[in-house]
Formats: structure tokens, C-alpha cells, sequence
């Protein structure tokens, strides 16, 4: 599959924007679906679907089997020892609320340390917040440096005998910048402190091995992997996640339950209560499909190429002023333009069909440190291409015009 | 709709130059709005004397042109009017922003309502409503506390 | 709209299964999907779609406001006061679980107590029973009367001056049974305590009306409703939405976030963090237009003829035993045969394409009381048949005749 | 596939009558399995000698005639095997079931080998694995405990 006919398999990129061609810079808010996607939940729906795991006629098989094969494709997909370290969630959001409250639940007592980064989404900070209100932790950000990088070197000075865990973006929603995982969690395992990973942003563009990582933890929202809405994935080591109680209470997670007292399934099974995504998940396997087939090295290599001659482009102009200069990046361009608010940006530039996010990017701690309330965002995905980036370009100067 | 439409040349002007912008003196009221999902800003104060007039009137706050124009066109308008026909101003354009009604004020001048109407351009703009509406519901607040 | 050709709008019925017609009597498990439900969301994912309430430009405007649109139509479903009181959650178990979770946060200490019923699915019990294990809360199950209905006067006794909450269920997914709620409100009103209810069977069934009904939340599950999997919503009266801590944290839910602390948005966007499942979101409001179009009276109507008719069928073959003899009795058949595991019988049905659910169908309570580990259950939809019926008790005959 | 082939005569049969129900005497290891999705149930009791040979076999358990007929069948067929040649029966049972293998073990009678393919059939119903396997693994766990 050719990745430069890519926008093909997407139909979204059929639609017209006020007459013009969608140009969407927004995959870093969620990313469009191919066709491939769309028809299998469409087909399942149709042809297969039943709730999976409780029923024991044919089609409630047909639907276990296919949403079981999801869990392998994705333990393939990220390498994972074990497929019962895959938990379904319904993002990322929950992947991390469900460790934050289960390992706060276990681990975390009055006093006891989390470090995250001045770059964390809210949805990496929120949920550890919530255990300085019930438990009492202290919460320490770890400080960017100037290129606005994470840097382990700081990481390492904040930890202490209370550092509970750690929890780090892998690339962020703003800078784009990749973080340097591999040395913060050498330093995080020298001292026993385990580490998740917030991949939200990591999962769509790297090539993601578990095994060799060897975070504890690693959250993913499957609707930014092309795959549909409302479905996300936690990894955990099994070690951890056999250690923690459930999150959620309801039918399918449980053992056996009497009036005076219940016990509970097994990894990942006791994580995963209520009805299930089934049609999620099964559709999400075509994302992962997709992605294999074009090979997310390849993917990287493209969205490197557009990003690149993007950034390019728009440092020519001195009134943009980029957000942050991580010498690993990928995949996001967020930028202020002078005197122009982003969201004026953001409407101007939807009026030639291009959308980019405007706002915080739920990212306050960083623009806080910024000094400034928003950023204008151009995030890309594989469908995005070099012609993209010039009409961008070209959008950008007519809000200078207009504001002239 | 053309964009133009949106960011008229007023707008513009108001944007960059808002006028009654800081702390007014002698403010005896004020409230402050914000919309959490973009960061705007708006902090409304206002000198209120005892026959119910609004005798000065002044923000501050960040955020697009459209909010600031918006907060500033306010400021310019309502400043000098009493309670009722301040809440009523405030309602006509509410109105004309979210329910496309015409204004129609016999205290205000014509190029007042010209003025107030060149924001009539965001209805076409469902997501920046709330930055042209908001300075007005602060004042609004602001009104409503000052009665309490 | 005829609910007698209904069929025809439900895919899933050209479907061969051994090659014979499905007759599928698994709704209460899960509902099937009719063409509108999925064509909406096949169109929105191709056309429009966008994340929601983040980005300012067109894709996002239209997907925000076909989102918040289903937030009208769900308020006008089940006739609650403000549209507010409609959270979105993953199902009906997470709904639940928000309550429990946040609720008993605030309210429940030490030897409080949590009234429940011995009908309740284990969505609506191990959700308290996780607020018994980390606050020491009581549990205490109303018993059923002989008919396995609920007892408005034994949940009466129970009530002392440790009650916090009461949790029943709409109508049982095991026995059919209406529980009498106006009763049970009542008394719960007069003295001060909120009641839960698990809507999760009533909503396909009922007309709601959660002003006259005057409970405090209520759960409802959109894939029983014919809607996408991977959808929930909470009702809750917006006084007690109002006073409940957020449940998960995250992108979207917040107002402002500092280092040093955070504050929260309003009801009920405090409750929605993260990306929420928008496709999901747009296509149930197909759902309800066709509930809507159908009438919820009249589909209850014809249910009611459906399940009679198959009620007096089965009646007379002596080896069916029926699980419970509810007065006000909704579309679940839940029974054994003599000298037959359930299991059996579901995987000897299916093979004449009859998908019945076999299990103890999450209520391992009440399977205790009977002194079964498992029955067989067929339970209806609006678009199941009295032929369906028949071919129910035909097929329940040959089990017989293979187990003779 | 016919329906009847999972239903053979002999399924039936020991479905209804299981052999070898209950504790055996001076039984000396037991484990018990579950399915917690259905609700069956299973308890193995075995007594093991010093030479390594499963001297009695028997179970409890409630459940569909596939999982009562698999135990039965179980306790039948290993009872008086040896450790070793018990986990090859074990191990071959599960691979016939899973993974579509023959039976091909010397130590077995032919109508013992018939036997435990009357069960066979259930590899066509997937949801059925568990009931034809679980007192199969169970077995395992006993021998399994007693090694250590
Ligand atoms: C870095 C990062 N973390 C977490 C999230 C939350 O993901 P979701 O909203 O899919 O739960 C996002 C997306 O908004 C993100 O960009
Ligand atoms: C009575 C009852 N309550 C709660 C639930 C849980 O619903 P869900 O699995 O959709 O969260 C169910 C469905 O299984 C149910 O039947």
C-alpha cells in the first residue's frame, strides 16, 4: 500500500470545507477513519453482532472470537509479553484513571510523591490530582528545559524514597517533542519506581515494543489510531495489574458473588466490567491492519517529511513564533502568529477548509509557563501531505492580510 | 458567508485598540467570565451610583478580537445607561447573536446599533458565540449582584 | 411506522444461522441495530466527522452540535428537567459505578448503609459492595416476595437512620419483573433518601418520565436500546450532579489547572473527561427517533403479546419450569427443563437459530436463592413475532426428544 | 455440524450417570475449577500412591451434560494411570479439543481411545471448550500440587 494515495481510504477527505478541500491538521484532537474502518463496524453491526463472552449461541461466538482477535492484533502491535496485558478502556482518559485510582487505592499514602512534566495533558494530571485530594500525595512537575524538552536529568533529582510512580507523556499534543523514555525509565527502574507512559500521542507515529520499553504502564486512545470513537487501550505488566483491585464493578468481571462477599476474574478480564465496545474493538482492528500494512516506520518517515518542510515553511515568516524547538519531534506544529488571537487563526484558516485546533490543547501547565492562554495547533497525520502544509501556509498569510 | 463578514473592519479596530480597558475608577461592582475550554477572559467593572446609573464602565481580559471587540463595544455602549435599559441592550443582543432578532432600541442612537450589530456576523460562527457573548453575560452578573 | 414489518429495518435478520432464520431472544443481553442507527454512524464517521467541543472549526462545530442534539433528544426521551441531568457514560455498569464511586465518597462513612434488592444485576450490587470494602459501608439485600418480585414493605423495614441510598432495579433481567418504583420512591422520599434506579431494562420497555418518576439517578444502557455499543447514560437530578465530585479526570471536564490546584467544569461536563464517543453519541439519537416513531406504548404493547403468547406455550409443557411469576411481568422468559443444563439447551436452540442466553445472567444472587447455578433466558425485543415464539417451544421439544 | 454430534449416545449417558461421583476414599490431593461466566463447577479428588499411579479418581461438580460427561469420562479413563502417562491423556485430550489433533497413545485401549473422542464434537462449538475441558485441567492442577 502506498502511503501517498493514502487520502483515498479516508471518505471524509471527499467533503468540501465552505467549497474548498478539507485540509485536516487536527489528528492530534482525533483522527479520520479509513473505509476500512467504517465498513467493518458497519458490517458488524450488520451481519455478526451480539454482546461477546456471556452468550453461547453462534453469533455471540462469531462476536467473542472477533473481539478476542483484536486483543492479540494489538499485543502484536505493541509487542506486550502476554495478551492478558491488554485492558479495553474507553480512552486513554480512563486508561490512566483507572491506574491512578487502583495503584493510588494500593500504593499511594499521605505524603507519598508522583512526578509528572510541565508538558502533561490534563488527562495526565487530573486523575494523580485526584489522589492529593483524597490521599494527600504531593504531585512534583518535573521542569522542561529551554528547548521546552523533558529532561530526565530533572526527573532523576525529584525522586526521592516517597516517589511512588511516575507518569510522563510519550510525545506531547503541543511540541510535539518525543520524549527521551528510555533514560527516564532506566532511572525510574535503578530505584524500583515503575512508570506509565501517557502514549496518547506516542502510539500513532512510533513503533511501540513493550518488552523493550519496559514501562509498567502505557495508555492509548484508539479513535487518534484511526480507529473508532470511545475505545482506548491500557497496557500494564501482568505483574502490576494482577497486584491491582478492579476499577469498575458490574457483570463480566467478577468471579463469583455471594451476599456477604464477592471475588473477582483474572487480568484483564476483572478490568474490563459492563458490555464491552464490541463493535469498537472489532473495527479497531483494521486500524492496526492499516497501520501494518503501511508500516509505521514508513508512516513516521512521511509525517517526518511533511512536518519538516512544514516547520520549514513557516520559520521563513517572522511573525510565526513556534512553540517549543525539541530536537526530537514529531507530527505537531503549534505556533502563535503576532498580534492574531489562535482562535481568530483557527477561524480564518477554516474558512479555506484547513482545520487546526486553537486553545490550551488541555495542556495549562505548559502555557502557563508560556505566558500565553492559547497556541494555534497544526497536528498531522498519514493522510497529510506536502501540498498541505502549503495551503496552510498560504492561510496563515491571509490572516496576517486580514488583520493587517 | 465571507469571512470579511466576520472580522469587519470595526471588529478589527476594536480588537486591536479596545477602549475602556482596566480598572475604572471608583468601580464599586464588577464579576469576571471564562470559558474554560479556549482560556478567554473577561473582567467587567462598573461604577454604579444611587439613581441606578451605570457611570463608568470598563475590562479587562484576554482572548480573540472577536471577545475583545465584543467587551469593548459593550463598555462603549451601556457606559452612561441606567439598570433597566442596560439589561435590556444586554438582551436585545443576546438575542440578535442567538436568535437572529433585529435590535431595536429607542434609547440608542443609530450608530450605536450599528456599532452592536457588527458582531451580528458570529451567528454564522456556532463556536465563537460564547466569544462574543460572554463579556455580556458578565455584565449581566454584574447587574444581578449590584441588585442583591 | 408498522411494528408488524420491523424486521425488515434490523440487518441482521437476512442472516442465516446453521441456515435457518435467527430468532434472536437475546435483547435484554443486547439489542440489535437497525439500518438507521448504522447508516448514521457510517455517515457521520465519513462526513463529519470530528473530536467535539475542542476545535473551532467547521467539522468540529457540526460534530459538537450533532453531539449536544442527542443531549436534547435524550432529555426529551425521559422527560428530565434540565438537559443537564443526561450525562454520557460507557454503559449503564459505569453509570452506576460513577454514583457509587462519587456518592459514597461524599456521603457514605463507616456503617452507613446501602439498601439492594436480590434481584439486582451485578452492575447495580459490586459497585457498593466496593464502597463496603474501602469505607466499611453495609450492604443489605431486600428480599423478594414468592413471586421473586420486589417488596416495597421489606425495603421499607430496612430503612433506619444509617440509610443512604437505595438501589433497585427497573424491571429484573432475569424474572421480567416490573418493580413497583412509585412505591419505593415514595417511601424513600418520605424519609430522605436518594434512590437509584437501574434503568438499564426498563429504558427499552417503559415510557420514562423522570419528573413524575422522581428518582434521583437513573442508569440506562443505549446497545439494550438499539443503539452502539459502548454507550451509557446517567440521569441524575442536577441538585445531586451538582454536588458530586467529578469521577474521572481528564481532557474537557475542567475549568481552570494549575500546579498548585484544579477546579472543575459544570454539570455535567465535570462528568464527561476525555474524548468522549461522539459517533456513538450522534447515531443513538436514531435510536430514539425510531423508538419515538414506533411509540414506546405500543412497543411495549406488542412485547406484551409476544411474551403472553410464548408465557402460555411453555406453560403447558410440564418439564418447563418458569423462574418467577412477577404480576407486572416485561419481555424476559427466563426458565429451566427438567433433566437439562441451560447450557445445553441455549447450545441445542441455537442450532435451529434460536440465540437465547443461557448463565446466571449476572445475578449470581438470585441464582443462589433458586438453588440453580443457571436457567435458560429468551428475553424480547420490538422486533420479535409470535412466530418467534413458536419456533421457540419447537425447538425446546427437540431438546427434549435429544435429552430423552 | 449435526447437533447430534455433539450429543452422542455415550455423552448422554454419562451426562445423566456419571461414573465415579463424589469423594473416593482416603482421597489425599483435590483442586476444583470454575467457570465463573456459567457457573459450572467442578471438584477433582484424587488418591495418589507412592508409586506415582493415580490408585482412585472421582468428582463433584454441577454443570451441562458436555462438562459432567468430560469429568465422568475423565475419572473413567486416567483412574489407575500413572502420573506421567496421566498428563500425556491430559495433554492429548486438550490437544484433540483445541487444536484438532488425533489420540495416539499406546497405554490406551482402543474403546478407551473411543471414548474420549465422543467428546470430540465440541471443538465445533467454541463456546462449549470450556465445559469439555475444565475438569481436564483441573486434573492437572491435582497432579501439579502434589509434584511440589
Ligand atoms: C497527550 C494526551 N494524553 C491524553 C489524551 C486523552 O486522550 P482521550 O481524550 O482519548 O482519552 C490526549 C488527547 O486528547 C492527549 O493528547
Ligand atoms: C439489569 C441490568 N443492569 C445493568 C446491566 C449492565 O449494563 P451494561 O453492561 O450495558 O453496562 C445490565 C446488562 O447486562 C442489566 O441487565
Amino acid at each position: 500500500m502506498k502511503i501517498n494515495n493514502i487520502k483515498k481510504k479516508f471518505p471524509i477527505f471527499k467533503k468540501k470545507i465552505n467549497g474548498k478541500n478539507l485540509i485536516y491538521l487536527d489528528s492530534a484532537n482525533s483522527s479520520q477513519k479509513p473505509q476500512s474502518v467504517i465498513n467493518r463496524m458497519s458490517y458488524f453491526y450488520e451481519n455478526e453482532f451480539s454482546n461477546v463472552g456471556r452468550s453461547v449461541h453462534t453469533l455471540a461466538v462469531e462476536a467473542t472470537n472477533a473481539f478476542e482477535k483484536t486483543r492479540d492484533l494489538v499485543q502484536k502491535f505493541i509487542n506486550s509479553k502476554y495478551r492478558e496485558e491488554i485492558v479495553f478502556t474507553k480512552g486513554a482518559t480512563e486508561a490512566i484513571n483507572l491506574v491512578a485510582s487502583t495503584f493510588g487505592d494500593k500504593f499511594i499514602n499521605k505524603g507519598d510523591e508522583i512526578i509528572l512534566t510541565e508538558l502533561e495533558h490534563h488527562s495526565n494530571y487530573v486523575p494523580w490530582h485526584f489522589l492529593r485530594e483524597t490521599k494527600g500525595a504531593v504531585i512534583k512537575f518535573s521542569k522542561l528545559n529551554d528547548r521546552l524538552e523533558i529532561d530526565p536529568d530533572d526527573i532523576s533529582k525529584l525522586i526521592n524514597n516517597r516517589t511512588k510512580i511516575i507518569a510522563v507523556t510519550h510525545i506531547s499534543n503541543v511540541t510535539g517533542g518525543v520524549t527521551p523514555l528510555k533514560k527516564i525509565i532506566d532511572i525510574a527502574k535503578s530505584k524500583n519506581i515503575p512508570v506509565l507512559v501517557d502514549g496518547t500521542q506516542g502510539a500513532p507515529h512510533l513503533k511501540l515494543d513493550m518488552q523493550k520499553l519496559d514501562c509498567d504502564f502505557y495508555a492509548i486512545s484508539c479513535h487518534k489510531l484511526y480507529g473508532p470513537n470511545g475505545l482506548g487501550i491500557l497496557y500494564g505488566k501482568k505483574n502490576w495489574l494482577d497486584q491491582l483491585s478492579p476499577y469498575q464493578g458490574g457483570g463480566g468481571m467478577i468471579n463469583e458473588v455471594k451476599k456477604e462477599n464477592i471475588s473477582y476474574a483474572e487480568t484483564p478480564t476483572k478490568f474490563e466490567a459492563g458490555t464491552m465496545q464490541t463493535a469498537e474493538v472489532v473495527a479497531f482492528g483494521e486500524s492496526i491492519k492499516l497501520i501494518d500494512k503501511l508500516g509505521i516506520k514508513n508512516i513516521y518517515d512521511h509525517e517526518e517529511k511533511v512536518l519538516n518542510y512544514g516547520i520549514e515553511k513557516l520559520k521563513r515568516d517572522n511573525n510565526v513564533h513556534l512553540i517549543g524547538s525539541p530536537k526530537e519531534k514529531a507530527s505537531v506544529i503549534s505556533f502563535t502568529l503576532k498580534g492574531i488571537h489562535p482562535h481568530d487563526i483557527a477561524t480564518i484558516l477554516d474558512d479555506d477548509g484547513v482545520a487546526i485546533r486553537a486553545g490550551h490543547h488541555c495542556c495549562q501547565i505548559l502555557h502557563e509557563k508560556l505566558g500565553v492562554p492559547a497556541t494555534a495547533r497544526a497536528s498531522i497525520g498519514l493522510y497529510n501531505t506536502l501540498e498541505d502544509m502549503d495551503i496552510l501556509y498560504e492561510s496563515i498569510n491571509k490572516c496576517k492580510k486580514i488583520f493587517s | 458567508m465571507d469571512i470579511k463578514e466576520l472580522y469587519k473592519e470595526i471588529i478589527l479596530d476594536h480588537g486591536k485598540n479596545p477602549r475602556n480597558f482596566g480598572k475604572c475608577n471608583g468601580y464599586n461592582a464588577d464579576a469576571s467570565g471564562h470559558n474554560p475550554l479556549c482560556g478567554d477572559k473577561v473582567h467587567i467593572y462598573a461604577k454604579l451610583d444611587k439613581e441606578k446609573k451605570i457611570e463608568d464602565l470598563s475590562f479587562e481580559g484576554e482572548g480573540c478580537a472577536i471577545s475583545l471587540a465584543s467587551a469593548s463595544i459593550l463598555t462603549e455602549i451601556v457606559k452612561g445607561q441606567d439598570y433597566n435599559i442596560s439589561n435590556i441592550i444586554i438582551r436585545d443582543f443576546l438575542n440578535m447573536i442567538k436568535a437572529q432578532k433585529k435590535i431595536s432600541l429607542n434609547s440608542l442612537k443609530e450608530d450605536q446599533i450599528t456599532t452592536m450589530m457588527s458582531l451580528s456576523g458570529v451567528k454564522e460562527f456556532p463556536m465563537r458565540v460564547k466569544c462574543a457573548t460572554m463579556a455580556w453575560h458578565t455584565l449581566s452578573n454584574v447587574l444581578e449582584i449590584k441588585k442583591k
